[in-house]
């Protein structure tokens, strides 16, 4: 007869490791919001290479610092910044700069056509997006067309499909069943068009709690889910905590000593946070239960 | 009563939106962000507001507390609806009627570039964050306004190195019907010395006003082209009083667009 | 100084007027729920003509009334029927077969492709759906078409753009935020696409009552708002009522006579139900109290 | 034990569900939501269980309660996640990845038709309800079942009037590849008489195996095309002890199946 219903539940090393040299991933979230960083921090650790980053629609740093640990090949997003505290990511435009990784140039809308070509097994997906600009000039990927029904002319979008989508989102249940605070970002087109969905989560919840209020599972059948309490840190996670401004800044001057020839603040950026920490609760640990809880709404 | 330019062009950002328009404020762009919810609490009874995901209407809030990023997720406490961000992408009905453009160069027609600057696309001189939304929006939007927060020839330029939005291509009132595009394009280019607008024909820029204590010779002087310039520019209309009351007491009590 | 905020509730008749001869309307729910019955209804009773009647992807037998009370020129959906009460609706059969309305052949699939397409005023989205069918040949708006990028077959699907979206929900306020138990159906798709959007709720609540569950607002910004408790009468309102099983079977009685060739017991429907009440509270006056207060859920 | 040709049929469906599989159920459908729940049930604990707009997991279920229609909110109640209807048409992981797809018409290749019977699409002798959402289903879906209730040569043709689900076109096994559809087509179709496969090279319908008690020849008098004929036809497998408990004790408890 029937057996019991499976766990998804991996811990963040074996959720990581599902990342290997070479894949497309999509990252969630939203520039300071939501970024499941304690996953990203183990694909540095882990030394992943050659990855073509999607970055959410517009990304925060953790683009930034997966290009400054020599991790990405190729960049895709319309932004990487950090808003007022960085207009621009260091690594990232330095390495543009210096033509040491490749960019998908587009925008938001034409990210979301590629990837949503991509879910539908689409060979292409047509926008007016783009039309008059230097996006098709500079990415050869997106054609000019004629519609074969009017004549206009018309921007072709490819597809373009990530391997893996990592997301943080509140809350699952351990049958892959995830439900955000707020609206989700941009998230459930990467589950839509990914191969494999991993979730780090708040909170891992019982499925009794998922039944409560279904309208809010937004993401379902994702293939792991990761428990990681502060996990989004040093980003937001909306309903749990504020972003790390502090740490951040950290970073941002790490990153621009680095992009101006001193790599050594990054390095012991990288090994107090990424390399030094064995997990995701170390990691924490370094950071500290007094920064952690400072970073409350009211 | 005495008003800062960022105060001044809030408050002309502000009259170009209507009651029942549909605006999303970027949280991270503090003048436009002042101008959009000023148009609110005064004449905008209707609008819809877009914030940090979410839309509402903030009639009833007597003091905007402001935030310093996009999705701070603190400004969807007044949320009546969420926006998953794709799903803005699926209509320009769920669009912001309204947009507020920058750019590391913006042209004498309108045309913006946020992908860097230099002759060659594989080695940038300088290397801009990218397109954000701003290709799409554009395409869409019933009009936007081009906003600089500083006023240089290196940014207003003859021509873009690059173009992510498209304003009115190389001129003329069809340049974007031509091309298809159903958005109404750029009708102000807002600096902190003056405002232009389009010439209807040519749809180059043409001065439109100075900010009080700016001259023409000055504006002239710091744009890298030449635009058009009628026999007399006025300057900015000040904001009235009922502006001014309801930008300090209520949309910028911290005095971010008076530092 | 700023003005008040303006109510958008109008009642059925008032609703009802701004769809005149020979406008697109899309009618939102699924088969045998959600429909926005109060206002079609007063569609019939007002006397519109030509209209082309978009169901939904799915629609029941509301779209076969439309049909039967001669307002239809041309209908677009997928699928017109009641399930195992009608495996397709009498009037709609009857009228294709003699020539009588127009139909726009299309699948689920399709249909929408072509509501996103209106909505993105693009003047065609690609698709998969239909290649090596029939839809393309009696569907002469599908035309087959080569992928520009790979030379791929593709079939291009034209907009379709409704006037006006008629939609079924369970509340709103009177400010147009509109909120669904469960799913919404495709209704958010009709809203997207269409120039105006008119929702019948079953009760209208103070804005507080929506800001307590934001996630669950599905639609907002909606042109108009209609108080219309058992609005989807006959058909099911999901958390409110059941569909009405008699009531339907009245009907279909009725239009089975009529396509035989005896239209009496439709026209006394007609007359019972839609042409004598003066409103919607009228209108459930006649189906009376008893009737409508058994259509519970358990 | 005995068991009726709609629980046979049931049984045979369940078994070709894998666990871990995402699979609608259609209210409207008995035989093939039986044949759901019972594989859910009986080997598929993982299963995602798609039904009346929301997706589930039914095991705690002692017995489920059967609903007529489609999108009837009762079976709303166990809902994990819900499905907008629109969203299911936004990637083919939110689709079945099993589908049943019946028709007024089934071709020798497995084509079917929706629209209706004639030969002039505007003078139609039978209109049929539509394509649904078969076309698009079936362009994406892994494998699916053709299902239909009744075997008769009006229905089981040489070629179909008209295609609104494309099975295996004029046959082959490129068929479909050649027109680039993504999902794998047909695997079965199967009747109260007996179940078809799909021979591998030409495509063409296949007699796998008679109901018990029904001859080939009865078959093939009752088909509108000649299937391909093995020396030897089996009879369908008998569902087992096991499936026929769950089956009546926990699917089919008002004993829809056998009546």
């Amino acid at each position: 007869m029937t057996g019991e219903r499976r766990s998804r539940i991996v811990d963040e090393i074996q959720a990581a490791a599902r990342v290997t040299d070479g894949m497309a991933i999509v990252i969630g979230g939203h520039i300071m919001s939501s970024h499941p960083m304690a996953v990203i921090r183990q694909i540095i650790k882990q030394g992943t290479k050659n990855l073509t980053v999607i970055g959410a629609a517009s990304a925060g740093l953790e683009v930034d610092l997966l290009v400054g640990a020599g991790c990405a090949r190729r960049v895709i997003t319309p932004y990487v910044g950090g808003e007022a505290l960085a207009p621009i990511g260091p690594f990232y435009q330095a390495a543009v700069q210096r033509g040491e990784i490749d960019v998908w140039e587009c925008d938001e809308g034409i990210y979301y056509t590629a990837l949503r070509a991509a879910a539908l097994k689409l060979p292409f997906l047509p926008t007016l997006s783009g039309l008059g600009t230097s996006l098709p000039e500079v990415n050869p990927d997106l054609r000019l067309f004629n519609d074969p029904i009017t004549g206009r002319p018309l921007v072709a979008v490819p597809p373009l499909q990530p391997d893996v989508a990592l997301i943080h989102a509140a809350v699952a249940d351990a049958y892959g069943n995830v439900q955000f605070v707020g609206s989700g970002m941009g998230d459930r087109a990467h589950h839509r068009a990914a191969v494999t969905t991993i979730v780090t989560v708040e909170r891992v919840v019982p499925n009794e709690e998922i039944r409560k209020n279904p309208l809010a599972t937004a993401v379902w059948n994702v293939d792991a889910v990761v428990r990681a309490p502060y996990g989004s840190h040093p980003y937001q996670s909306p309903g749990f905590y504020l972003h790390d401004e502090d740490h951040l800044n950290e970073y941002l001057r790490a990153a621009r000593a680095a992009v101006q020839g001193d790599r050594r603040p990054f390095a012991e950026y990288l090994d107090r946070y990424i390399l030094g920490p064995a997990n995701h609760a170390e990691y924490l640990q370094t950071v500290g239960f007094p920064r952690i809880l400072s970073l409350h709404e009211v | 009563m005495t008003y800062t330019t960022k105060e001044l062009i809030a408050a002309f950002m502000a009259r170009d939106l209507q009651d029942g328009e549909n605006v999303v404020v970027g949280a991270n762009l503090p003048v436009p962000r002042a101008g959009v919810l000023l148009a609110h609490l005064h004449h905008g009874p209707n609008m819809t507001i877009g914030l940090s995901a979410t839309q509402t209407n903030l009639l009833k809030e007597p003091v905007l507390q402001p935030f310093k990023y996009n999705r701070d997720f603190r400004a969807a406490r007044w949320a009546e609806s969420y926006m998953q961000h794709h799903e803005t992408f699926d209509s320009p009905k769920l669009m912001s009627d309204v947009f507020f453009v920058g750019g590391i160069q913006i042209d004498q027609f309108g045309n913006s570039n946020l992908i860097g600057v230099g002759t060659d696309y594989r080695r940038l001189r300088f290397r801009g964050p990218g397109a954000i939304g701003t290709t799409t929006m554009t395409t869409y939007t019933k009009r936007y306004h081009l906003y600089l927060n500083s006023h240089d020839p290196r940014v207003l330029v003859e021509r873009c190195d690059f173009i992510t939005a498209f304003g009115w291509g190389r001129g003329g009132a069809d340049a974007r019907t031509k091309l298809g595009l159903p958005g109404g394009g750029p009708k102000y280019c807002i600096t902190p010395l003056c405002v232009f607008d389009f010439e209807e024909e040519t749809k180059r820029m043409r001065l439109r006003s100075v900010h009080p204590g700016v001259t023409v010779e000055e504006v002239l002087a710091r744009t890298g082209f030449a635009p058009i310039i009628a026999p007399r520019v006025p300057e900015t209309e000040a904001p009235s009083a009922d502006e001014m009351e309801i930008l300090r007491q209520r949309v910028d009590v911290e005095g971010v667009l008076r530092s």
